[in-house]
């Protein structure tokens, strides 16, 4: 059923200038997977997600795009292949209204396309209501649907999430799973998503990674993955 | 009588009605949780609390005492004390010296490192200590935020989503030192959105919906309540 | 023989250096022309030069410097009346003597300067009287808002009442500013004969080309303008027609010294954009400065160079004619040119007057050779007795 | 009659101070409202369209094209010191000041050096009208014109165009515009050069007005700042109504009192909005619509 | 705990988290430059004792604007204001009061006095009205900007207070040196010897003094409000009163340059408050990096000297080098020149832990 790999990380090593924090991950995507990172604060999980992306330069090792190394590649134009982001503690545009920082992330997929924007109110009824206050005072849940929704509109086929569900109320949580896990179906988007909340996990994750100290130390697949214990475990490895 | 109460307290932004006349009281020694939907109100009803915003009307009262337009130093130096949503540490300062920040006020020079290490410790940035407070990791940032909350030794601690982005079993374990804190005297209300949090610790649950209050009690009979799955629980387990 | 060290500082950039470099210019060609005949009294000139960025500071840095380091002789310096006050008191300090070889507002009674620069009495006396005559008896006045312009305009006021005129007006404007619509407008509603513009800076002199587009067309006075700043050659005619400048030196003067003297300027630096009074001045200083030491029988010792003024013969004569210092003042007396702009920014002399005299400070009681105050005195700051 | 001469005298003030302080201000509004760089090179920009333009006009380029080449000689200028000396220092923007005070001065005494003291004016076109007893300037009409015009221009450029949008984004949060394919290197370096355009357009527009010397910048500094800030963080919102304000303070007094006034009085017009606005003018605005 | 113990505890505040310099190393550096600077008048002429004292004059401005801006995270482009302020209250004191019985010494007091009354009127109105960022730079700006041209009009005779003339654009003259009582004849401080030992004590003291204040609770304080203001607040501190006072004690000490620069010149300038000498400080500050107390002052030392040496020896380059000197400066050293000039030689120290 799964396809080709469509990410595959080799030996990565990265950090923050002179501080090596991911020390060797190794791990694969296919294509139209959903995938998640877990592990305890500070091992490492958004260090990833941001050398995913680019936004950390590859120290070692090598990050593969559809068998194409791009360890090279700017951020923007990882974008552009088609990887959407979204950052851990949300990171909206504060003085731009819900619109305008829906509108951004149009630029992964480099045009606009009519009627997404009605498509994500569709999944977020309250950006529609508040399309013109500015993203910086909406509240935190708000935002984080926010960040979700606009990385939506680049159509992305890949989508790195940085714990989607902090700070949202449960049912809310509930429909991003399920939305994601539909667009999964519907479009083949492949997912990678790190996240502490075990429902969350639960609902969503095909697989799971397991984190510790910057490196990938176990894997879960779906049976694992059925038993909540088994993921509280690993979680506080 | 109550340790904070609040009385017909009303903010609005524009023309977002943020609070509706909230009528809150919490008890000396309670350890309450505010639910409710993203946007609710619950951080802006904090922030009256502190006096980040001004209500349009209403009473705020601390121990009996007015301090509805009271500055929010005044606030905190009565015995209130926060933890944020969004963590306000101060980022190009080490671990260590937010802490003795928070600290220096209380705490006496001779035992004050002392009292760091035994904070670090707990908090589990010992190793991190002369970290910049800004290079933390997101989970690290909140743990360090909780830490200069509960520094102050706050006779009412209130806590915004305290455990986001924590993993369940230091979830768990926040909820095992908020209960020791509150053991000790101090009083609780936190806002959250994790409900086996809420239930570990909350004494009452008050849930927000629209700036109002929407519904009061014990978690069981939050959890039970159908309308207030509708809004805000959806298809729990908890 | 040792050499006779000539310290100058002068503002070669920032806001004063289109009307400062020349003075520099104008003393290195008289220290060549001197040292190629054979030096001062035999010796060499020796310049040290400083830049002083427009920056009064530097005045106070550098000045301190020449004396103390360098040790010259004796300094040339400043353009703005505010950089000679900054370095004033050190050269009060450290008793040493200081050229001031620009036109001011005059008042500077201090043994221990010598000012080269034409002052208000030489000035005005001329200016003013020949436009009321010609031009008639209302004036408006607009002056740089400080000491200079403030000043100058008090002499101003003082002649044209003297003469039975009105001031229809006075504008002082700001140092910088540059915007001159409203200033335009003003002296329009005064319906002046003529208006007197007192603008210092490169800023300021903005105002000729927005008074031309709006076609205020009066004409117009000044004691600085033209002189100093050569607006005529920087903005396009007609702006400056019928501005008519008294000044001790143009390089349009038409006489035999004076073209003579423009020749070698511009042999010496053919860049030069135009050579201005002040040029003029600093180059006649350095002679000035030649003849006292000579006449000290070579020294250069502050009383013994003091000491060759007291006849009130000290003079030279320059390419703008003769000059003599005032032993009283020790200011300098001469001759001033009536310029006249036309409409195509040529220039005419159509007036001039010889042997112009210092005589301001003298009269009010400033005797330089009785005592010295090393103070500045304007008509509404007279000497105590 | 005279009634409505003086009233046209002082909207005409009024005009030319509001375009004074919106083109001096444009171009800063942009590099610092944008992107929180504190441009002391500003004055330099203006300089350069200046003199590139009065050279073009000395070579018998037409005035308005020789204005255009001005801003556009500005801009590349301003896209190169983006790239070279701006680009590091995003993350330390009070650094910029430094920055660019170095770069003012080497453009300052460079012109200095290698143009001379002065430049020749090109002189101010279209000559006068009259007005009851008072003749006006026609070309500083057109000055008022364009101030409007490049206001308008902006706004429709920074709110109804892409490139408006992905600006904002990658001066807000520049990390997240860049992971989400926005390229911001290059967006710095145009809004970058945009600017610098603004400020050489500035100069060219009022080259034929001034003196044209090297420190001629210094000029339009203190204006382009105030109206700036306290305009506050939008530009658009706040530019526009703060050269209103400050310009109808400054025509007002200097028309009542004199010059110095006119000066003081906008200084303490800044203090005094500033301190009723700590967030500027436009930072009020904001506030209240959200 | 006895005032003895009291005594050391406050002391050990010369060393802490909010000051670089540390340790035995830091200390002997210290003692050693001390030393030499106590011995320099005897190797020197006295035109460089004297200009050396004028280099000094500025370093207080300079350590003052470290204090707001480096640590309270205030940028106050109006430093200026309180300069020219104490200047001129030098000024108009002492020719009133003339230069016997140490009278100067007294209006030194009052001139930094009244820069201080000026700095708590105008910090008040800023701090208690919430200004912040750029809108405090730019109001600050704007009052020196207004106190300049105010006094560059002030050339009249009806501009004097006392017998002393303001004297407008030109600049006031003629004030008294400061002069010591002296028993056998006042000794009169002109830019020389005696001045450069009163100068540099004064600027000892002041540094320490500065050291013990950042290193202090008051220090910690600061730069908490520098990093997150309502964060500061939230832990129960008045904001307001500890910038407040951030900004009294770092404008006194621009009066006291002022004060110390009109005595040295005997000249105090409208100019001296413009839009030139109002960057100055901040070009020397962020150059020499303003975090940090000591950086500040041997940075702005060294901005001084080197630009003053390229004006003398650059000839009309001398501008050109000084810009691109800046603008290398700001690119390869991020904190500063004394920071980047030490950093090959200096363990990386807490204070740059974690530094990208
Ligand atoms: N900007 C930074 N500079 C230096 N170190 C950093 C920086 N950001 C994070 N770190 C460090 O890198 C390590 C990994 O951080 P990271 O943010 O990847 O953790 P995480 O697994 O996402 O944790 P959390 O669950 O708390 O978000 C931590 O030790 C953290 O202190
Ligand atoms: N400064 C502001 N201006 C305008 N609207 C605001 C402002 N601050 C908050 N709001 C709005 O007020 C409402 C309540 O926000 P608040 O942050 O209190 O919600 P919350 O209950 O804490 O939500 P969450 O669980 O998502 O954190 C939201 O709709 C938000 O958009
Ligand atoms: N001396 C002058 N013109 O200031
Ligand atoms: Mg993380
Ligand atoms: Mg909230």
């Amino acid at each position: 059923m799964h396809k080709e790999v469509l990410l595959d990380v080799i030996e990565l090593n990265a950090g923050y200038g002179g501080k090596p924090v991911l020390q060797g991950v190794d791990f694969q995507v296919r294509e139209g997977e959903i995938v998640a990172v877990i592990g305890r604060n500070g091992v490492g999980k958004s260090t990833l997600m941001k050398t995913l992306i680019g936004l950390l330069p590859t120290d070692k090792g090598s990050i593969n795009l559809r068998g194409a190394s791009i360890d090279l590649v700017s951020a923007h134009n990882r974008a552009r292949k088609g990887i959407g982001y979204v950052p851990q503690g949300r990171d909206v545009f504060p003085r731009m209204t819900v619109l305008e920082n829906l509108l951004v992330g149009e630029s992964i997929a480099g045009k606009s396309t009519p009627g997404k924007v009605d498509e994500i109110y569709r999944y977020f009824p309250i950006l529609k209501e508040r399309a013109d206050q500015r993203a910086g005072t909406m509240s935190g849940g708000q935002q984080q649907q926010l960040a979700i929704g606009r990385v939506l509109m680049g159509e992305p086929s890949m989508i790195l999430l940085d714990e989607p569900s902090e700070g949202i109320q449960p049912n809310i949580v509930q429909d991003i799973a399920r939305i994601m896990v539909e667009l999964n179906r519907e479009t083949g988007v492949t997912v990678v998503f790190v996240e502490q909340n075990v429902d969350m996990i639960r609902a969503m994750a095909q697989r799971c990674y397991v984190m510790d100290k910057g490196r990938i130390v176990a894997e879960l697949d779906r049976e694992m993955l059925q038993d909540r214990d088994t993921i509280r475990r690993y979680l506080s490895v | 009588m109550a340790i904070l109460e609040t009385r017909q307290l009303n903010k609005h932004f524009g023309g977002l009605h943020v609070t509706g006349n909230v009528d809150f009281a919490l008890q000396p020694g309670e350890m309450h949780c505010l639910i409710g939907p993203n946007g609710a109100g619950k951080s802006t009803f904090f922030k009256l609390i502190l006096g980040e915003h001004l209500p349009d009307s209403g009473e705020i009262l601390y121990d009996g005492e007015e301090i509805t337009r009271a500055k929010p130093f005044e606030r905190i130096r009565k015995g209130i004390s926060v933890k944020f949503q969004v963590p306000g540490i101060f980022k190009e300062l080490s671990v260590q010296q937010n802490l003795t920040i928070a600290l220096q006020h209380h705490v006496a020079p001779e035992i004050l490192q002392e009292e760091i290490d035994r904070l670090l410790e707990f908090l589990k940035l010992s190793q991190d200590r002369k970290q910049l407070a800004g290079n933390l990791s997101h989970g690290q940032k909140q743990w360090l935020e909780i830490g200069m909350a509960v520094a102050l030794k706050p006779r009412l601690l209130l806590l915004d989503e305290p455990t986001a982005g924590m993993t369940p079993d230091e979830t768990f374990a926040t909820g095992e030192m908020l209960q020791e804190l509150n053991r000790e005297g101090m009083t609780l209300l936190a806002v959250e959105h994790d409900m086996a949090f809420v239930r570990q610790i909350a004494h009452q649950v008050t849930v927000l919906h629209f700036g109002k209050i929407f519904a009061q009690g014990t978690i069981d009979e939050i959890v039970a309540d159908e309308r207030v799955a509708a809004i805000y629980l959806g298809e729990v387990d908890a | 023989a040792d050499p006779i060290k000539i310290g100058v500082l002068e503002d070669q950039s920032g806001d004063f250096a289109l009307a400062t470099i020349g003075k520099v210019h104008g003393i290195q060609l008289a220290t060549k022309e001197i040292n190629d005949a054979g030096g001062i009294a035999g010796r060499p000139i020796e310049l040290v030069i400083y830049d002083t960025q427009s920056d009064n500071t530097r005045y106070q840095e550098f000045m301190r410097r020449v004396l103390q380091r360098d040790k010259v002789d004796v300094v040339f310096a400043g353009f703005s009346s505010a950089s000679r006050e900054a370095y004033r008191p050190i050269v009060n300090q450290f008793d040493g003597l200081a050229f001031y070889n620009n036109q001011y507002e005059g008042g500077v009674c201090d043994a221990n300067m010598i000012v080269t620069g034409a002052v208000p009495e030489q000035q005005f006396s001329t200016l003013i009287p020949y436009m009321m005559e010609k031009y008639g008896k209302n004036v408006y006045t607009i002056a740089a808002d400080y000491n200079f312009g403030q000043i100058s305009a008090e002499w101003v006021r003082n002649i044209v009442k003297d003469n039975g005129g009105t001031m229809v007006g006075e504008e002082f404007i700001p140092l910088g500013v540059s915007q001159f619509s409203q200033t335009i407008q003003n002296i329009q509603g005064a319906k002046p004969d003529f208006v007197v513009t007192l603008l210092v800076g490169t800023a300021q002199s903005s105002y000729y080309e927005q008074a031309g587009s709006a076609n205020l067309d009066l004409p117009m006075a000044s004691s600085v303008n033209v002189g100093q700043g050569y607006e005529h050659k920087r903005f396009t005619p007609p702006s400056l027609k019928d501005m008519y400048a008294t000044v001790n030196y143009v390089e349009e003067i038409d006489t035999p010294e004076s073209k003579a003297f423009v020749e070698k300027f511009h042999a010496m630096f053919p860049d030069e954009p135009y050579i201005n009074q002040e040029a003029e001045n600093s180059y006649a200083a350095v002679y000035l400065y030649k003849e006292m030491v000579e006449k000290a029988g070579g020294s250069t010792a502050l009383a013994d160079v003091r000491a060759t003024l007291a006849d009130g013969n000290l003079c030279y004569d320059a390419p703008e004619g003769k000059m003599c210092i005032d032993p009283k003042s020790q200011h300098t007396s001469h001759t001033i040119y009536l310029a006249h702009v036309l409409a195509d920014h040529s220039i005419e002399f159509p007036k001039t007057w010889d042997d112009i005299k210092p005589y301001w400070l003298g009269d009010v009681g400033c005797d330089l050779t009785k005592s010295d105050p090393s103070d500045q005195y304007t008509p509404s700051h007279l000497p105590a007795n | 009659m005279e009634f409505l001469y003086s009233l046209f005298s002082f909207f005409y003030q009024f005009g030319d101070a509001f375009a004074f302080l919106v083109l001096s201000a444009c171009g800063l509004a942009v590099i610092f409202g944008m992107m929180g760089v504190i441009n002391l090179a500003h004055g330099e920009f203006i300089l350069c369209g200046a003199y590139v333009s009065t050279s073009a006009t000395h070579m018998g380029v037409p005035l308005p094209i020789a204005i255009a080449l001005g801003s556009l000689a500005a801009g590349i200028a301003g896209m190169i010191v983006e790239v070279v000396v701006i680009r590091p220092l995003y993350k330390r923007p009070l650094d910029t000041i430094v920055a660019t005070w170095g770069i003012s001065m080497i453009v300052t005494q460079g012109t200095l050096i290698v143009l001379g003291t002065t430049m020749a004016g090109s002189g101010t076109p279209f000559g006068s009208f009259s007005v009851g007893d008072y003749s006006y300037s026609i070309y500083r009409i057109v000055l008022m014109v364009m101030a409007l015009v490049t206001l308008a221009a902006l706004w429709l450029m920074f709110t109804k165009t892409r490139f408006g949008i992905l600006a904002r984004a990658t001066i807000q949060v520049p990390h997240v515009a860049e992971a989400l394919g926005v390229n911001t290197n290059l967006i710095y370096s145009l809004t970058f050069g945009l600017g610098a355009a603004l400020a050489g357009l500035a100069g060219g527009l009022y080259a034929p007005t001034m003196t044209l010397v090297p420190t001629m910048g210094a000029a339009f500094m203190v204006e382009a700042f105030v109206t700036v800030v306290v305009g506050g963080a939008d530009i658009f919102l706040g530019t526009a109504p703060a050269a209103v304000v400050l310009g109808f303070i400054k025509a007002s007094l200097t028309s009542w009192q004199g010059q110095l006034a006119g000066q003081i009085g906008m200084l303490i017009a800044v203090i005094i909005v500033i301190r009723i606005l700590p967030r500027g003018i436009s930072g009020k605005i904001l506030k209240e619509r959200a | 705990m006895s005032s003895a113990s009291r005594f050391t505890s406050f002391l050990k505040l010369i060393e802490g988290p909010q000051t670089l310099g540390k340790g035995p190393k830091f200390w002997s550096g210290f003692g050693v430059v001390l030393l030499a600077a106590c011995a320099y008048p005897a190797f020197a002429d006295s035109y460089d004792v004297g200009n050396n004292v004028y280099f000094f004059n500025w370093l207080f401005m300079a350590m003052g604007l470290s204090l707001i801006w480096g640590y309270g995270g205030a940028l106050s482009f109006g430093q200026t204001a309180f300069f020219g302020v104490a200047g001129y209250a030098y000024g108009v004191l002492t020719i009133n009061l003339g230069d016997a019985y140490g009278l100067t010494l007294i209006s030194l007091v009052l001139a930094v006095g009244i820069s201080a009354l000026f700095a708590t009127i105008l910090g008040y109105f800023l701090f208690f009205g919430r200004i912040s960022g750029v809108f405090l730079g730019i109001v600050t700006l704007s009052v020196t900007l207004v106190l300049e041209r105010f006094m560059a009009q002030t050339a009249g005779p009806e501009w004097a207070i006392g017998k002393a003339r303001l004297n407008g654009f030109n600049g006031m003259g003629a004030m008294p040196s400061l002069t010591i009582p002296w028993p056998g004849g006042n000794i009169v401080l002109y830019p020389d010897v005696t001045l450069y030992y009163v100068t540099l004590v004064l600027l000892l003291v002041c540094y320490l003094g500065l050291r013990i204040l950042v290193n202090s609770r008051f220090g910690n304080v600061i730069v908490a409000i520098r990093e997150n203001p309502m964060r500061a607040e939230m832990l129960g501190y008045d904001v307001r009163k500890y910038q407040l006072a951030t900004f009294v004690i770092g404008s006194a000490l621009a009066g006291l340059s002022g004060v110390l620069y009109t005595s040295w010149g005997n000249y105090i300038t409208p100019a001296s408050m413009g839009m030139t000498a109002a960057s100055l400080p901040i070009v020397w500050v962020a150059v020499g990096g303003r975090s940090d107390l000591t950086t500040t002052l041997v940075g702005t030392l060294a901005v001084l000297i080197v630009f003053q040496s390229l004006t003398i020896y650059g000839s009309q380059y001398a501008l050109i080098v000084m810009g691109t000197l800046l603008v290398i400066t700001v690119l390869i050293a991020p904190r500063g020149i004394v920071i980047a000039l030490l950093s090959p030689f200096m363990r990386r120290k807490s204070k740059l832990e974690g530094e990208r």
